[in-house]
């Protein structure tokens, strides 16, 4: 098992950081293009949540985001230093005319993430909370699947 | 950073907005969005150049489907690359912004 | 100031990680295309340097990377967990009919490092060795310098 | 992973050997270098598609200058970037393989 870990203040141009990372470390594994543009926004989701909803854009609180990878999968965990959450929305969230007129033009993030890698896990309590993102290698890339 | 985030092509009826980001994201989305005060009876958003939206984009790119409906507008996206016609479709963002070939809007020059 | 920290283990295939991760805190600090291209070499021929020359590959060995910006600069500090080096050669090497029959393809590294960004830092202990590097912004892209 | 990092095409005397990776670095390295075996007495890598070339890169490279030099061979550099143009010059590598543009070799068809 390999690990690489990127550390960023939580400002949203270092969500950046972490989505090229995601690239990079996609390819290392042999991810095909299009699973690691699902991955690349999934991850790029999980931090915009951590900085936004988790650290509060307190810079002094920082976003963890480890990649683990062994021959089967890769993980990909997002923690923040916020105050944790109790129960977390995964619903499927669309465009329609109510959301449009009420302004409410947010709220694709977690369902983006539930459908765009294999598996997902929340942890949370006062301390943060760690997302954890799983793509399992070949799966999807596999036939009849 | 100082470069324009959208550069503005207009002919008839019809505005082009090129977006000239690789990166519709929360970083973009402010640029973006401004655009949207100066819509025509066509607009088109043409994502050529984009490699990246999320969530924080789509939220600038609903300005757009907002304003369109409130001004009576057509809105159009052109150059979407499969993967993103596939996260418009996820949102049903597409029900409100269809895409439209370049060879369709040359009808309108 | 501000810190994005990327930690890797000493896997050639992951200082792409380190360099896509220099883009994008280059272009958060608004350096130009062409110093962004001068400091991912430099970076990745520092990267490269730690894992061949100070882990030796071993992979239990981590590089980390800490970029630190602030106003006026960028510093990269590259720490390896090395046995440390006493002495670095930062000299001008070039390509020559000498080193081309000897088979010596190598040793370039360092001459880049120095002539690539505005300053450079060395400190070696038998802990390792952190090589620091610095773009001043604007300093370049000022007239008349 | 499985992309062929070194695309061929011949002509005459003539191989031009594009390099179909972004990255000629420590990774892809190995595989560039392996087409250095198989040269023409005109050969030119083509670098259009490269971003980024560092020392270990270089250093694949430079199998290509000692084999043209042992074979007798001209060795030509097309399509470079001012980034890697600059590059090459401050280590001379473009001494021993110099640029030469697209027109140029359509003489050699
Ligand atoms: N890391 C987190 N910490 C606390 N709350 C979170 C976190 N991630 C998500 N949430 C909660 O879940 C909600 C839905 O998130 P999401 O679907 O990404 O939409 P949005 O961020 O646009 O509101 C957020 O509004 C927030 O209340
Ligand atoms: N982090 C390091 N730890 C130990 N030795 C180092 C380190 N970085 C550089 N060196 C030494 O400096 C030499 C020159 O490095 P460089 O110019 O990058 O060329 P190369 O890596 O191709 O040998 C290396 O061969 C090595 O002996």
């Amino acid at each position: 098992m390999q690990r690489v870990l990127v550390n960023i203040p939580s400002n949203p141009v270092f969500e950046r950081v972490v989505r090229a990372s995601t690239t990079e470390v996609g390819q290392a594994v042999g991810l095909s293009a299009e699973r690691i543009e699902d991955l690349k926004l999934a991850v790029s989701e999980a931090v915009n949540n951590a900085i936004d909803h988790g650290n509060r854009h307190e810079m002094s609180k920082l976003v963890e985001v480890v990649f683990a990878l062994d021959q089967e999968k890769l993980e990909v965990r997002i923690r923040d230093q916020g105050e944790g959450v109790e129960y977390l929305d995964f619903s499927r969230r669309i465009v329609d005319d109510h959301n449009l007129e009420s302004g409410m033009h947010r709220g694709f993030g977690l369902y983006f993430i539930r459908e765009l890698v294999d598996d997902c896990e929340i942890s949370s309590s006062q301390n943060g909370t760690v997302m954890t993102l799983r793509l399992y290698l070949y799966a999807k890339d596999a036939p009849n699947d | 950073m100082t470069d324009e985030v959208i550069s503005r092509e207009e002919f008839g009826d019809v505005a082009v907005l090129h977006i000239q980001t690789t990166s519709v994201d929360a970083i973009s989305a402010a640029a973006i969005q401004a655009a949207c005060t100066a819509m025509r009876p066509i607009t088109v958003l043409d994502f050529a150049d984009v490699a990246f939206i999320n969530s924080a984009g789509i939220s600038a790119l609903l300005k757009f489907v907002v304003a369109s409906r409130k001004g009576g507008y057509k809105l159009f996206a052109m150059n979407v690359s499969p993967h993103h016609q596939k996260i418009f479709k996820m949102v049903e963002m597409s029900r409100f912004m269809p895409t439209i070939k370049e060879e369709e809007l040359a009808t309108y020059r």
